[in-house]
């Protein structure tokens, strides 16, 4: 087999080394009645050849993003990364290394997690950022756990703007740890009253902006009203592109930023692996998850970096952890910050510009289509529009014209008549002229 | 030289990436405009390739040597599983796009879980899990929302202390007390304190977190027995699957009567560390368990493959718990995991396990006669523990002697953990080294002992000295953290040099 | 631009630095009147994902050989190359060093080539190989023009079976260089008289073995004949896959191997780039032309490499150098090192026999369909087909029904109607039964 | 630790690749199967990545630092390129498999063609050779043939002393005689001596083959002169493309008189050179040889593009004086050419020679007042050129002071040449480097020559120190050459240890 090393010889000689007759007298402590004699019911190896062929083979059957035009956002978006940023994240030195535990040969690492770290705290406008979470998801339920530590409450209120499967994770793990959720109803038009539901027992409210159907949401006065009753604000979101051109959570007052970080640097990969950022104030820093890089010195007096405050975490605190995370999206972080380092901030507030002009374009197009309603005012690159029809009808009949126009809202809430016509429709940099004519074109003639 | 940070020498002016745009665009942004810079500096193309291509020199990798760290199985990562999580039929596939669009997708999660459950005898696996100590999470979550549904509240998780620390945190974030189970001095469970323990907290106990083979590197004989004790204490059986690489082939988890099993892709099945990350963690379930799998999950039906993702879309007997994480998990481990149990196939799976366990006992009986085996001469399995007894009177401590290895080329093995020995060093050469690289690490840890031994302290106090740094000053680090870059203060000017 | 760091504070700062008022200034020494005040007529600068799509849409065209059933051969071959290598030619140390002229720092590139010259060596079973020609074409020209040298004579004799484009390279070098070349007529089934050509005039004759039309020849009688004149036998290959299966030139009596390594490591590329394999006796070490790489020892004693006995070459040697080669193909060499180190000896006499066995069965299939008829009796993984019809009309309408068939022997060899129905078709691993089948049904069609 | 040869760890049974065989194929090889064992180790995956990783680890590359070859032009090699060559339309497709197949093919061929005869205002191009020396014989074969046709013979090619060892090595190769003309003090070509020698030798020569700019980073004031000279004397003017970067877009070689001129497309077109290789070297023809152009080459016509493989399907006009390769030359590097030109455009092409011009010259001023110019302190284009005088009585060479900056973490830079200067020191850091970068090359440089001025002659006779080697012997290997491994002989065996 081509990736084991040791040979028939080999294996007799090691096994007299070792003084057993066969590798089965290494294996006794498995009781007998259930040590396997035979092979796994599963095909025998295969050569590289024919791995390649039937994988490629159900690849195929898959329609790629960037094989047609493409609308879909909602959490994940498709925008170009630079040849240079795979190509570097697959050096061998990064890819196959281990998490930096020895910070003498894992300099490498630790210095880009540092970047990492300072790229993000910049981006939300916050002091400090982790070394990532496994994605906007998770990292917001990681941030809900974390307000209920601060606060020592342990009350979150969600806003309907927030992804409904963000909502869902939250709530799993609210109700398994025995935690409150007072969840708000879809709101697509970011008109919710959310500040009424805010009292002395919250610890913090979720607020999404952009929202899950695109609609920018005034921060300032839901975290007034947060710290009034010394709750925190958590703001979300799952686009970064948005931060280049959008004022960050950080100076509208939130306490922890949460959000997506794989529109920079990482790829659609049918939804993971992706990178979750997660970014909060200098004071509460010990109440951080996961894992935080900090620059030291060395024996000889060097700058370096190291692992730190890892007093925080499960392989030191065990059951008074602040989170079980440990393994969490190092090659995503990398691949984010060489992104990001190419594109600096002009770069970023230029591509932000074209996202958001593109899906005003889009908008314009879309709205002249008789029976379409844009929902959103004020938007980045995401709005939602109501059809004359069941949306999720209408996105298979353009999917057959190769078109994936959006996601029905009724994908992710399905059963609410209200939403059942709702689509979010997403466009980036990839998106061309042709591309909307082609989606308005296919859409008037679905509507027909 | 030294390479300084992307701030210290990139510009707020450059990018290196160039943009076509529209400048006739109009914004409808809503008075939500950004007003103040941000402060990213930008990278020329060629910068930005040298700036981290120089990092990467000074990390270490499996790809450059052995990297005996224990209980983390660093294992050759294959690039054909590279190859084809990049085909863009995986790579570039949105996971909200029609589910018509793509079959593909569901057929490799569907497949891949149907390798994971024949391979470890199970009715169900959640895929969705993020990484191990998510994959754990969602075990326990299963076993919660189990007990719920038959009324039951018990409070109480036994993990023994060999544990790794994502066990009792992962029960702590659920609101379980953790309760510790003794082992016998052999480094296995003490089944008569388990029973004791279970005795104790009768009617109150939720279920173990068993690691196994455990983190002493050694399978638990009396496993099958523990199980049972468990399940007649209506209690589920979790066991942390970061070992399973030692067994795959050898023995089922569903033989033993495991509940619930998380899988570490990225250990068993080879998906790439990346320098922690991304991992994936998948959870095969028993029969008991698997109608609280989270959503989402791929139904196999008469008519294909279905995709469930919300509780409206349930059918009798499915009551998923809820959900650990937006979209479908790691698609890209996936791809990669498979790529890997197809490669080495049921024949390639156990003999990579039996190689891997060979190689332990190979270092094993290289080093027993110099370093110390707390549980006797007895057989590991894909790893083999020592404590630092022989370094006993020397004035080298286990960190010492861990820092001394880097300066003769090797990566360190795991330290201080598993807790239940003094000093431990764990270490797991994995099934990619060949004899001659074993020989050569044996070679080189045998002489570091008599080093030690014959008491050439500065070799081990003032390691490394050959590495990209000295040892870091952590203390430092953490009393006073500097988590981000900020520009340095300016100099102070003395009066004279103001001059 | 993305690649250029200057920006335009840099730039007014240099000039201003250098003492000269404007970028012009240093380009004065070209005079006014040819100096560019416009910008050539060209497209200007492009986006990385502009760029991508442009060239993507020019490739989609294409019909690569992946995509279907392929049996083209006649000198590049489609084989499997594991991930492994072109992951490793692609690490930055490799592809982005120089030719290593300085040892000290370039290491790797010379142990590499080191190994390569090894493999290469005894792969053909010859004293030395040297660190690589451009492609096997060019190589054959080298290889007549060092037997001039090595025999103070100037007439080399072609074989009919040699690579009808190996023979153009050789005829036009030697036309140019007032040397003399006798070509036999084109001999599909290897009973061409060559010995009768050979005299003591004769410095070299040069041999495909197998022979462009894919019959194996027996080069000892030939050896024999050309030493008894004093001539050298030059042994060409196209498919270095063969050599894992047949006996090699070097215990043939071959004074000169020369041949393309393409199959090993390497990809299609439309033809290029390429390796040249060649190899001679340790005699003629100092008549070589091209790199070789050595071994010796550092200022320490440690085993180093270098380039050495380069006063044959070009930069040292001038107008009395064996060859004007300069750059040769590194990066390809080390796919194919790499590659044959993957493979070793096990690897390749199985990939060999499988080819070999791929051949035969589909020349079983083939010789069952009526009117065609197989030439050749001894072959390795190509031979020659008779159609009842002209080749090239048959191949097009079989890339009509999507199988890429052959090369039809008139494209290089126009205007000969005894070989206007010939059909050179070849079978690697990478073909399936399945492949074969549709193969053979599509061209019971055409020929219907 | 020492990387061993594959040879030395390698195992003749061991195989890396794992191939399907059907064991009943049947073999009709005629008596010609190996007989012999090849001798050929075979290394597992695993142990071939950490073989070629740790290789690669002892080189330089321009990814890690600068690289200030002179002549060579070691830029920036963009990776987008790399993943355009590799699109299955371009890197999977055959040389031979039908024309209608490859469409996509000819047009790439065509639309480089097409930039480079506009970049260079020349009437066509052959795109064949190999690599930059390959496409000087190619143009001289062009001239050769030119001659021909017109009834004439002439033997002689002029080269000045400074040119490449390509140029001599070329014109040799084709039977002529290799005159040489002088330089002026100032490093360019003397009109007046090229007079004299055109007149010696009248009637009897072939063509110059001159190097603009020069290869003492001079561009060749005269040039326009020279070539009517030359071809005043019914010869051609050859250019050596070599230093075509420095002038893209700011002078075009067919309004400069040239004939033919080679463009090394991993130099100008940033194709990576690979250690060695593959290039690509296109030659650019004027219109008086364009009939001469080799096969294959692609024909426009209003039904599209046409290619033509043989004589066969040549018309009037063409006519083609043979082939220089097998197929169609360097595809793979077309590609990647052609995606660095349309990514910099006709703007970016001109910025690029520019930057790589006020690079240079910015090196300039920050040595010249320590290092010695041989021609003044003029500006000079993408390289500038220093002798050696500056070290004159410091005891240092020019080979120790290019050995000393390895220490430093910099690739030397071409040394010894060009021939026209002693002590030579050619100097080129392309547009690729930053500002920064550019300043710490040069206070580093500085620092050198204060340090062998100084007298610290230990600093620069051992070096490097800090390399992968020490400085190597050459004269041994040359001397004996060995150039393939063979098992060491057994150790000899003392009488007493054999008792």
């Amino acid at each position: 087999m081509r990736y084991l090393p040791l040979n028939e010889t080999d294996r007799g000689d090691m096994l007299a080394r070792i003084g057993v007759n066969s590798i089965d007298d290494l294996f006794a402590d498995i009781p007998e009645n259930v040590r396997m004699k035979e092979l796994l019911d599963l095909p025998k190896r295969a050569s590289e050849l024919e791995v390649e062929r039937k994988l490629s083979a159900m690849a195929a059957k898959n329609t790629s993003a960037g094989s047609v035009p493409f609308f879909v956002g909602a959490g994940a978006y498709k925008h170009h990364v630079p040849a240079t940023v795979d190509h570097l994240i697959q050096r061998s030195e990064f890819l196959t290394s281990y998490t930096p535990y020895q910070p003498e040969i894992t300099q490498g690492t630790l210095q880009y997690l540092f970047e990492f770290q300072t790229q993000v705290a910049r981006l939300t406008a916050m002091d400090v950022a982790n070394a990532s979470m496994y994605d906007g998801s998770t990292g917001t339920g990681e941030a809900v756990l974390m307000a209920h530590r601060v606060t020592k409450r342990n009350k979150a209120v969600l806003s309907g703007g927030l992804h409904p499967q963000y909502r869902e994770v939250v709530e799993g793990l609210s109700n398994m740890a025995g935690d409150r959720v007072v969840s708000l109803p879809a709101d697509p038009t970011g008109t919710e009253d959310i500040l009424s539901q805010i009292d002395d027992e919250t610890s913090c409210v979720v607020v999404q902006s952009p929202s899950f159907y695109g609609q920018m949401i005034d921060l300032k006065p839901i975290a007034e009203k947060a710290h009034q009753h010394k709750a925190l604000l958590i703001a979300v979101f799952t686009e970064v592109v948005s931060l280049g051109l959008i004022e960050p959570p950080g100076t509208q007052g939130a306490d922890i930023v949460v959000g997506e970080g794989q529109s920079i640097g990482n790829g659609l990969n049918f939804g993971g692996p992706y990178v979750g950022l997660f970014a909060t104030r200098q004071k509460y820093v010990r109440q951080m998850p996961g894992r935080l890089c900090g620059e030291t010195v060395d024996a000889e007096g060097k700058r370096g970096f190291v692992l730190t405050l890892s007093t925080r975490e499960q392989h030191i605190r065990r059951d008074k952890a602040t989170s079980n995370i440990c393994t969490n999206s190092g090659l995503c972080c990398l691949a984010f910050t060489i992104h990001m380092s190419l594109l600096g901030q002009a770069g970023l507030t230029k591509l932000a510009r074209i996202n958001h002009g593109n899906a005003v374009k889009l908008k314009k197009l879309l709205a002249g289509i008789p029976g379409v309603e844009v929902l959103n005012s004020a938007y980045f690159n995401e709005f939602t529009i109501a059809l004359p029809k069941v949306a999720e009808d209408v996105v298979e009949q353009l999917a057959e014209r190769g078109i994936l126009a959006g996601l029905p809202v009724s994908r992710l809430e399905p059963g609410n008549k209200d939403l059942a016509n709702l689509l979010v429709v997403a466009s980036t940099e990839v998106n061309t002229d042709e591309d909307r004519a082609a989606f308005a074109d296919a859409l008037k003639e679905v509507l027909a | 030289m030294e390479e300084p940070l992307i701030f210290e020498f990139g510009s707020l002016e450059t990018t290196g990436v160039d943009l076509d745009e529209d400048e006739s665009a109009e914004f409808e942004l809503g008075g939500f405009r950004r007003q103040a810079a941000i402060g990213l500096p930008g990278l020329a193309e060629p910068e930005a390739m040298r700036h981290y291509v120089r990092l990467s020199r000074n990390n270490y990798a499996i790809d450059s040597g052995l990297y005996p760290l224990g209980s983390c199985t660093m294992k050759h990562n294959p690039r054909l599983n590279e190859k084809m999580a990049r085909l863009a039929g995986f790579g570039d596939i949105h996971p909200l796009q029609p589910v018509s669009s793509v079959p593909g997708a569901l057929e490799l999660i569907d497949s891949l879980a149907h390798w994971l459950m024949v391979s470890t005898n199970m009715s169900a696996v959640a895929m969705s899990p993020k990484a191990g100590a998510h994959g754990e999470l969602c075990g326990m979550m299963a076993i919660k929302a189990a007990h719920t549904a038959a009324g039951r509240d018990p409070k109480i998780v036994l993990v023994p202390e060999s544990a790794h620390g994502t066990n009792p945190a992962t029960a702590a974030l659920l609101g379980y007390k953790v309760v510790n189970i003794d082992a016998k001095d052999d480094g296995t469970v003490d089944l008569e304190a388990l029973k004791s323990t279970i005795a104790e907290h009768e009617g109150n106990i939720a279920g173990i977190m068993l690691t196994n083979p455990n983190t002493c590197g050694l399978f638990e004989r009396e496993v099958k027995q523990i199980a049972d004790l468990i399940h007649a204490a209506d209690a589920y059986f979790y066991c942390d699957g970061a070992n399973f690489n030692a067994i795959v082939g050898k023995a089922r988890p569903g033989d033993l009567g495991v509940d619930a099993m998380h899988i570490n892709l990225h250990k068993t099945f080879s998906t790439p560390h990346g320098g922690g990350g991304p991992g994936s963690g998948p959870v095969v379930l028993s029969a008991r368990l698997a109608p609280y799998a989270p959503l989402p999950f791929i139904r196999r039906t008469e008519d294909g493959l279905e995709l469930v993702e919300t509780n409206a879309a349930t059918k009798d007997g499915e009551q998923p718990f809820g959900r650990m994480t937006a979209f479908h998990g790691q698609m890209g481990m996936y791809v990669r995991a498979l790529s890997y149990m197809m490669s080495h196939g049921s024949d390639g799976l156990r003999q990579a396990s039996e190689d891997a366990v060979l190689n332990a006992n190979y270092v094993r009986v290289g080093l027993q006669d110099l370093m110390s085996l707390p549980f006797g001469e007895r057989p590991c399995m894909h790893e083999v523990l020592f404590d630092d007894s022989f370094l006993k009177d020397t004035g080298v401590t286990t960190l010492d002697f861990a820092k001394a290895m880097i300066d003769e080329g090797y990566h360190p093995m795991t330290m201080y953990f598993p807790l239940v020995v003094h000093g431990a060093m764990l270490i797991e050469p994995t099934e990619s080294e060949s004899r001659a690289a074993l020989d050569l690490f044996i070679a080189t840890m045998r002489d570091l002992v008599m080093s030690a031994k014959r008491g050439e302290t500065d070799r081990f106090s003032g390691a490394p000295y050959l590495a990209p740094r000295r040892r870091l000053d952590e203390t430092g680090a953490a009393r006073n953290p500097v988590l981000s870059w900020s520009e340095p203060e300016p100099a102070e000017v003395t009066p004279a040099a103001a001059e």
